[in-house]
């Protein structure tokens, strides 16, 4: 089990979708209740990853799984490689944890012939996870390529009315960047063979040693850094986003913010920088200003919203410019702020988006002036918009200040202390656009009489967002579930990018003179 | 007359060398007098015969795959590369043929000839293929060229089709006379017209790489092969005559006689003018660009599918030259890879279209497929595979082969060629995209009646469908033939 | 042995979510409300546990460790707690008060149709508050810092439909987070100065012990003092961001004792309490935070004299006292300052309960009589001494007690702080004048609302009037019990002058010495010119009295007098200094031009206009190129031609 | 004494000439002949050469050529006839409605 567990948990979907495509179209139950079942059982398959304790004892790959699959002779060698690491972890856990809500959230939403959504979303995660676990960079280009088609039907058959706009832009912006690194693969093989390293195909492992020369390193960054930015993404590579996001359909829109996006951040990590360490301290200036911009620029335009979903979708970029903020801050709280930040992300966007799914399904609108007062009628709905609302701004003790205190922190001891420090301004604008918005469309009265007879959430909808809110708590107040087993890849990986880790001494409260008692309660497990 | 020389020719003439050609020309012939002899309007009979001609044709070269003949004093061999080509353009007229029948009955053209010309056709891409003698590769080129002058303008009282006859009769012709005068300057330089012949001059006497009337002589040679390959600027011909032919002669015209040029073209290039490698990869370098471009960037404001696709195969063709402009192994086994994929998903999509197409095909167009998504699913999503894999989309066959021609040129250094090209292949996103946009994103104007489907052309689908994706998951084997196809 | 410390903040959390997610269902308002209550008494209970076992114990710093948060590199954070004399002073206030509000508020709250959203709230709000004093590191104190933040936004906007009271709500948080982005640029920079040292702790006993690892007066210590201070000053309303603490009068009366008064607002004494050793290695920061908080007392307190709705007076006196603690801690007077916050908490707790039983009768009676005039302004009141003599008795001891009147509470802390105002080393002689001049005006405004609430002929609506009944026992109880308070409650602190013993600043001695005697800081001077100071500031707070007194008992007219003759002064001071509206011409509204800038104009405009200008580009490229394709067999001859004729020529010539 | 490079030169010109007329000329029939005119010059070409390089090739090839053009010849003049019965003219301009 456990040495094809990965091809098992990637490949479900797709099986899953054979399958889908023989139920009768009509069935609308069937096919619904099917696909939950799928995401589910995927969600099962995936779970000895998350209990696994190898992660926290080891930074390096497991679960690896390796075939020979295209071989050339003297051309070319494709492998069937895959791994998962502490860095992939969470994301795939991620993937597999918010299908099954996505698929929930359709049930209401999606009428016109949901066959073809629910197989376009297998279809997707099938994409996404293989992306996350593969090792073989030709491997991880399909993968990633294979994510654009569903999520572009997706946008285009069930989006909004501007959706064969978006989509479209959605489909050719995420490609040009993803030809170019085509592009750069190829020529970081051809480099490889040509400098007589011993590698056997695309696996990133053996191209982490090779070590290109700067000028070239210089060219590949800049070729891999486009089509990753594009995918976070970074300013000033995301009006592809707001359209994206406000034409999908809400199942879209929580995987789009919860995952896609991700694999922008996750190709950072796995591809560009530790492939071209030298290159990349040349491009963090850069990098981390336009990730400082994105955050400012991105709030003060979610600021000035009117739809709900085009605000949330602009705070995502805010959002993301933390995480490439910490990223880039090549330190331990740095990394893990980012990497938790990405998950957090997933967590309070994706219901975000849920929740303007909810409030679009009984109204139809999603302009701000339409809502007013719903906090009334909608009491539940208010508690859980609320602290979601606060998990995104990042409330202590919510998830989302987890990751965004351990980013600034992060980059403020790296070398980018400026830039912390305007970036630590989005604190502010963050508190002001979420709450506005939430004073705007919850608070007051109600003024339009299209509000008076709305119905406060179901239980699934309820049953929806309560994963999510565990999570919010979860992440808030013990994260520590997350970075032992994201620790030791991460540590791996900066060595690896030639930066020391920053240990210094580890204290510890009993290392504090005698001069002062210390006790523990008797609850005082799980502390060191 | 002495006998040892009429000896020598006997020994020399090697019919197993061209077998296969021999077998497919006489089942044309035959087929002939059978269409001659058979009822009015009965054709499918004839299909079928045709079908099994190819099948016969294609076990017969298979046959001699690994062990090379030369015959005709080595103005003819059948190696692997002849081969490879061979059964791509066997495959071709197959798809043609499945793909021909509900077609032609439903264009009210049920005559038998249509057959046997495609056979013709073929027979002579297989000389092309497996000609090493400019005189021999010059037969076949004609032998196709005039088979296909006739295919194109075979309806005969469409003016389209006169038209795309005419404007391919005329500009095949013309080409012809400077390929001719390209091959008549090259053997006054070299005194021969074999090929392996010119190379070994040229090795004799490095000097005549500098010689005018050689050098003048191979491009003019060269133009011709440009210009069946449809390479900027000779492709102006192209969305004429395929807008304009019957669609699976415009389908099997994209596929296999453009393979058999560009057999010859490679075998004349790398083997004959290898002297020349520096030029030629420069110009190339160019026309390649060029040739992607045009026919990108004019497909983008296309209406009419069967155009669009038209303009599509220019800038295929445009990718292929990126191959040749590589120079090297893995580059040519590219070129050869991608236009066996190229046979699959480029007429995989015609035969959609010749289910789709209403008599007179007025509603291919991209309006005409609106809502097909929803009316004729099937259909939609084979036409869907088709694109994709046109626009090199993973896990399709057209990934693959892109990938592989863009390889070639990293591994050959043309970095800048291999951007200029996925960038070209970018904006070709727009134009493919745009199909499936009205396929599944519009609602149907009018209902489209109900599609001539038939078995055959069904059939025909499925086999591409299923060669664009083994192909795409598993491109290993068909590479592997390609390469020991090379030389 | 104080392992049960964390019970204290875990009560109330437990109530919170009880109240939260049940009360909808229990709907029973003793049980709710008796369940907040009894929480909050518990960990009071806890609390005296604790203070008492403290005092007995020659060890005065313990930190209880339930577990790690986060642990990343060399950064680690526990869920820790502190308990040192100052949080154990703290938790005593926070408890305790605490439950006096919980009770007061059943009976205030009575009939509310969120009655369970408040008490979860206060709840929370105690946990919050409780974290924060508890936190042993800076972490935790900040989960609370912005817990209570939460809380208060939470109970601002607690009568959410009001939209006067969901913009207070959301101004509170904003302004709060401009503090916090003080608060955490502070951290970080602790964090790597100290790091850089070897050191990377962000835990308080840590940071106390290897703060001499920096240097005294270095730059580097003088902004992280400063960042923490912008911070307080969000928290603590100061100036320049005391301005949501007026409008967060929207809240619920109770909501404003407690939140408003008495615990959150004084987070920010408190926070530099704690860095105490930080502080007083900056001495540019300890003047900064003097001159800040004697600027407030006094602004604040001139703003204090001209406004009529009840809640809003107690609100700038609030700051204005505010002001008082900081100019301590500024001064080097950190125990005084925690002492005004004691005894502050008392009385103006007291004040705004008192005025909370007021406007809980006026409602009444509007509500007997269905009038709609607002129940909070001062101008329809007048009289009630005999209606409410309970609520006025306490109110009128708080009133002397915030004045300064010797002999109760207010005097001894205010008077220890303008004595080290003027005596101490870090201090200046303007700063007591600034601050005895405040304290004059500070007797005036107060004596102006009592005289204006309780004295003088009743100007209620003749139809309400007669209908103003005292309050329940569930209010008046905790009013007398604050009353108390806030008479005795200065007498742990007798200056020594004054033949007590201040056994309040030895109790915080553990605290605050070190850094006192490491930096010689101390109030010096002769007895004579403390006993000095001490009666003029007396003086002036009588003469404040007086005046009120003349004004509005002796001879009504003259305010109107005073105001039609200082127009434009009283118009000034009437309208807050215009700070609101200036906020907004210089923040707000620049940033919501900039955003819709940046959205309409730049977004869509330019960075969206380039991308789909490259579309629109490639389009208008193909479709020039269309018409190459003319159609005419001789131009694609010719094309041909041309071609061939370039490549031979390119060649036989080039 | 003729060399070979007048006959090179005399077929240089004819191919030029059948080129110029195919460019110019609107007439289908006149166009094919100039494209005859080319082919021939090739041949000559092939004959001169021929006898120059002294083999036989050439002139083989000659007659490869003359039979290709006659078929060729077949071919156009059916698909002329062909579309002179839709169009009633053979004019090259008038079949321009494939375009774009």
């Amino acid at each position: 089990m456990a040495d094809n567990l990965l091809s098992l948990m990637t490949f479900f979907p797709l099986l899953g979708m054979l399958f889908v495509l023989f139920i009768p179209r009509d069935n609308d139950g069937l096919l619904k209740g099917f696909t939950l079942v799928v995401t589910l059982i995927t969600f099962v398959i995936s779970l000895p990853l998350a209990f696994d304790n190898v992660f926290a004892t080891s930074g390096g790959m497991h679960y690896r799984e390796f075939h020979e699959w295209i071989n050339i002779g003297g051309f070319f060698q494709m492998n069937y490689n895959l791994g998962v690491d502490g860095i992939s972890l969470w994301l795939v856990m991620l993937t597999t944890f918010i299908m099954p809500i996505a698929v929930l959230s359709t049930w209401k939403a999606v009428e016109k012939n949901s066959k073809g959504f629910m197989a376009l979303l297998l279809l997707l995660e099938t994409g996404m996870l293989g992306a996350f676990v593969s090792l073989d960079l030709f491997l991880f280009y399909i993968f990633w390529e294979l994510m654009l088609i569903p999520m572009y039907f997706l946008i285009g058959i069930w989006g909004g009315k501007n959706r064969i706009y978006a989509a479209v832009k959605f489909f050719i912006y995420t490609a040009v960047g993803s030809l170019l690194m085509l592009v750069a693969i190829i020529f970081v093989y051809y480099y490889a063979v040509q400098s007589g390293a011993l590698i056997n195909g695309f696996g990133i492992q053996e191209f982490y040693k090779l070590n290109l020369p700067y000028h070239a390193q210089y060219w590949l960054f800049l070729a891999f850094g486009f089509s990753f930015a594009i995918k976070v993404p970074m300013f000033p590579l995301h009006t592809w986003l707001p359209d994206a996001h406000t034409e999908a359909p809400t199942a879209g829109s929580v995987i789009l913010a919860a995952v896609l996006l991700k694999m922008g951040t996750y190709g950072y990590v796995r591809f560009a920088m530790p492939l071209f360490p030298d290159a990349l301290p040349t491009f963090i200036p850069l990098l981390a200003t336009l990730s400082v911009v994105g955050i400012i620029y991105g709030s003060l335009v979610a600021m000035m919203q009117e739809d709900v979903k085009k605000l949330v979708a602009y705070s995502s970029v805010a959002h993301l410019g933390f995480v490439m903020l910490g990223v880039f801050a090549m330190n331990m709280q740095g990394m893990a702020g980012g990497m938790i930040q990405m998950i957090n992300h997933g967590v309070s966007t994706g219901a975000l988006f849920l929740i303007v799914g909810f409030i679009y399904e009984r109204r139809h609108t999603r302009m701000i002036t339409e809502f007013g007062g719903l906090a009334h009628k909608m009491p539940v709905f208010a508690t859980i918009f609320l602290i979601v609302t606060f998990s995104s701004i990042g409330l202590p003790g919510t998830n989302g200040f987890v990751g965004e205190f351990l980013a600034l922190m992060g980059a403020f001891e790296g070398g980018l202390r400026w830039y912390a420090v305007v970036a630590t301004t989005g604190v502010i604008f963050a508190a002001v656009y979420m709450l506005w918005m939430y004073q705007r469309v919850m608070m007051g009265t109600v003024t339009n009489p299209a509000n008076e007879s709305l119905k406060d959430l179901s239980a699934r909808e309820v049953v929806v967002m309560l994963p999510l809110l565990v999570f919010v708590f979860w992440i808030g107040v013990y994260p520590n579930t997350f970075f032992d087993k994201m620790n030791p890849a991460m540590e791996q990986l900066l060595t690896q990018m030639g930066h020391k880790p920053a240990i210094v001494e580890v204290h510890h409260p009993a290392a504090i003179p005698a001069a002062h008692a210390v006790e523990h309660a008797p609850a005082a497990h799980g502390h060191n | 007359m002495d006998a040892n020389l009429v000896q020598e020719a006997i020994q020399n003439v090697n019919l197993s060398a061209i077998m296969p050609s021999l077998v497919l020309s006489g089942f044309g012939m035959v087929l002939l007098l059978v269409s001659v002899f058979s009822p009015r309007g009965k054709t499918t009979h004839v299909a079928w015969l045709s079908f099994i001609a190819l099948i016969v044709t294609a076990l017969v070269s298979l046959g001699s795959w690994n062990n090379p003949q030369a015959g005709f004093a080595g103005s003819v061999v059948l190696d692997n590369f002849a081969t490879f080509f061979s059964m791509t353009c066997i495959i071709a007229a197959g798809l043609t043929i499945l793909m021909s029948d509900g077609y032609l009955k439903r264009e009210g053209y049920p005559v038998g000839e249509y057959y046997t010309l495609v056979l013709f056709t073929t027979a002579g891409a297989m000389w092309m293929a497996s000609g090493t003698d400019l005189m021999t590769i010059f037969l076949g080129l004609e032998v196709l060229s005039v088979s296909l002058y006739v295919l194109a303008g075979f309806f005969r009282d469409q003016t389209r089709s006169n038209e795309a006859g005419l404007k391919y009769f005329f500009l095949g012709a013309f080409s012809t006379g400077f390929l001719l005068y390209g091959v008549a300057l090259l053997y006054g330089v070299t005194g021969t017209t074999k090929i392996a012949g010119i190379a070994e001059y040229v090795q004799a006497n490095p000097a005549t790489t500098t010689n005018i009337m050689f050098v003048a002589g191979g491009l003019l040679l060269l133009t011709g092969f440009l210009f069946k390959v449809a390479a900027a600027p000779f492709h102006m011909w192209t969305p004429d005559v395929y807008q304009g032919a019957p669609t699976p002669i415009t389908a099997f015209m994209s596929a296999g006689p453009k393979a058999a040029a560009f057999a010859a073209f490679i075998r004349v290039t790398i083997i004959g003018l290898d002297s020349m490698q520096a030029d030629i990869s420069a110009v190339f370098w160019i026309l390649a660009v060029l040739t992607m471009t045009i026919g990108n960037f004019v497909a983008l404001g296309q209406k009419d599918i069967k155009r669009m696709l038209a303009y599509s195969s220019i800038s295929h063709a445009g990718y292929a030259l990126v191959g040749l402009v590589a120079w090297n192994e893995i580059g040519l086994t590219g070129i050869m890879f991608y236009m066996l994929v190229y046979t699959f998903m480029n007429m995989g999509a015609f035969a959609v279209l010749v289910l789709i197409g209403k008599k007179g095909e007025e509603n291919l167009t991209i309006d005409g497929v609106a809502g097909m998504g929803y009316k004729r699913p099937v259909l939609a999503i084979a036409l869907s595979i088709f694109l994709f894999s046109l626009m090199g989309m993973p896990p399709t066959a057209g990934f693959a082969g892109k990938f592989y021609i863009f390889a070639g040129a990293v591994k050959a250094g043309y970095i800048w060629l291999a951007v200029l090209g996925v960038l070209n292949s970018a904006v070709s996103l727009y134009y493919y995209l745009k199909v499936m946009v009205s396929m599944y994103f519009k609602d149907a104007e009018e209902d489209f009646g109900w599609v001539s489907m038939n078995a055959a052309t069904a059939i025909s689908i499925v086999i591409a469908i299923v060669g664009v994706l083994v192909m795409g998951m598993v491109p290993g084997p068909f590479m592997e033939m390609a390469k020991l196809a090379g030389f | 042995m104080y392992s049960n410390l964390w019970l204290i903040p875990f009560f109330p959390l437990v109530g919170s979510i009880i109240n939260g997610l049940l009360g909808k269902k229990i709907k029973n308002e003793k049980v709710i409300g008796g369940l907040a209550t009894l929480m909050m008494f518990c960990s009071f209970l806890v609390a005296c546990q604790n203070f008492f076992r403290l005092m007995g114990d020659s060890v005065k710093t313990h930190q209880v460790v339930i577990g790690s948060w986060m642990s990343v590199g060399n950064l680690q954070i526990d869920w820790g707690f502190l308990l040192d004399p100052l949080s154990a002073v703290m938790i005593m206030i926070v408890t305790g008060v605490g439950t006096l509000i919980h009770l007061y508020s059943i009976g205030y709250m009575h009939g509310e149709v969120g009655f369970y959203r408040f008490f979860s709230y206060l709840n929370l709000f105690a946990c919050a508050m409780l974290m924060l004093v508890l936190g042993n590191n800076a972490l935790v104190m900040f989960i609370g810092w912005e817990g209570v933040g939460l809380c208060s936004y939470l109970l601002i906007g607690y009568y959410f439909e009001k939209k006067s009271a969901g913009d207070a709500a959301k101004k509170a948080f904003v302004v709060n987070r401009v503090g916090d982005f003080g608060f955490l640029c502070g951290l970080f920079t602790l964090f790597w100065a100290l790091g850089s040292k070897g050191v990377w702790t962000v835990n308080f006993v840590e940071i106390t012990e290897n703060a001499h690892l920096l240097q005294t007066g270095g730059l580097l210590v003088t902004v992280v003092t400063l960042c923490f201070f912008l911070g307080a000053c969000g928290k603590s309303a100061q100036i320049p961001l005391y301005t949501w603490l007026p409008d967060a009068m929207e809240g619920p009366t109770p909501v404003s004792a407690l939140i408003h008064a008495a615990t959150m607002v004084t987070a920010g004494v408190y926070m530099i309490g704690r860095m105490n050793i930080l502080f007083a290695m900056a001495p540019t920061t300890m003047m900064t935070v003097a001159i800040v908080g004697a600027a407030t007392a006094f602004f604040a307190a001139t703003i204090g004299l001209a406004q009529n709705d009840i809640k809003r007076v107690l609100a700038y006196s609030t700051v204005s006292q505010l002001g008082y603690m900081f100019l301590a801690m500024g001064v080097g007077a950190f125990s005084a300052g925690i002492f005004h916050l004691m005894t502050h908490a008392f009385f103006k707790a007291c004040l705004f309960l008192g005025s909370g039983s007021v406007i809980h009768g006026m409602h009444h009676a509007y509500h007997h009589a269905h009038l709609h005039d607002d129940p909070q302004d001062m101008r329809n009141m007048g009289g009630l001494r005999k209606k409410m003599p309970i609520t006025f008795i306490t109110f009128l001891v708080s009133t002397i007690a915030i004045s300064g009147i010797p002999l109760f509470s207010g005097f001894f802390s205010k008077d220890e702080i303008l004595w080290w105002s003027f005596g101490s080393n870090r201090g200046h002689w303007l700063l007591w004048i600034i601050g005895a001049v405040a304290a004059g005006m500070t007797a005036f405004y107060m004596f102006r609302l009592v005289f204006m609430t309780f004295f003088g002929e009743q100007k209620t609506d003749a139809r309400a009037k007669d209908h103003i009944p005292e309050s329940p026992l569930t209010i008046t109880i905790p009013l007398m019990i604050l009353g108390l308070l806030a008479v005795i409650g200065g007498y742990i602190g007798i200056p020594a002058i004054l033949g007590g013993s201040n056994r309040f600043e030895h109790w915080l001695e553990p605290v605050f010495g070190e850094a006192l005697e490491m930096h010689h800081i101390a109030a010096h001077g002769a007895h004579a010119t403390e006993y000095a100071l001490m009666g003029i500031s007396v003086a002036i707070a009588i003469i404040g009295i007086f005046v009120a007194w003349t004004m509005y008992i002796k001879n009504p007219e003259l305010p109107a007098k005073f105001t039609a003759k200082f127009a434009g002064a009283y118009r000034l001071i009437f309208n807050k200094w215009f700070i609101d509206e200036l906020y907004d011409f210089l923040f707000v509204n620049p940033c919501k031009r900039i955003g819709t800038f940046l959205w309409r104009g730049f977004d869509v405009k330019v960075v969206d206009g380039v991308v789909n200008g490259v579309a629109w580009v490639t389009k208008g490229i193909g479709a020039g190129l269309r018409y190459t394709q003319s159609g005419y067999l001789h131009n694609y001859a010719v094309a041909m031609v041309v071609g061939v004729v370039v490549i031979v020529g390119y060649y036989v010539f080039g | 004494m003729i060399s070979v490079h007048h006959y090179l030169l005399l077929s240089a010109i004819l191919f030029s000439i059948g080129t110029l007329g195919v460019l110019t000329r609107r007439n289908a029939i006149v166009i094919f002949m100039c494209i005859e005119v080319m082919l021939n010059s090739v041949n000559l070409t092939f004959i001169a050469l021929s006898k120059h390089v002294g083999n036989m090739d050439g002139q083989v090839f000659v007659f490869f050529v003359m039979t290709v053009a006659a078929a060729e010849a077949a071919v156009g003049l059916a698909l002329m006839i062909a579309f002179f019965k839709n169009k009633e003219s053979i004019d090259v301009d008038d079949f321009n409605m494939l375009k774009w």
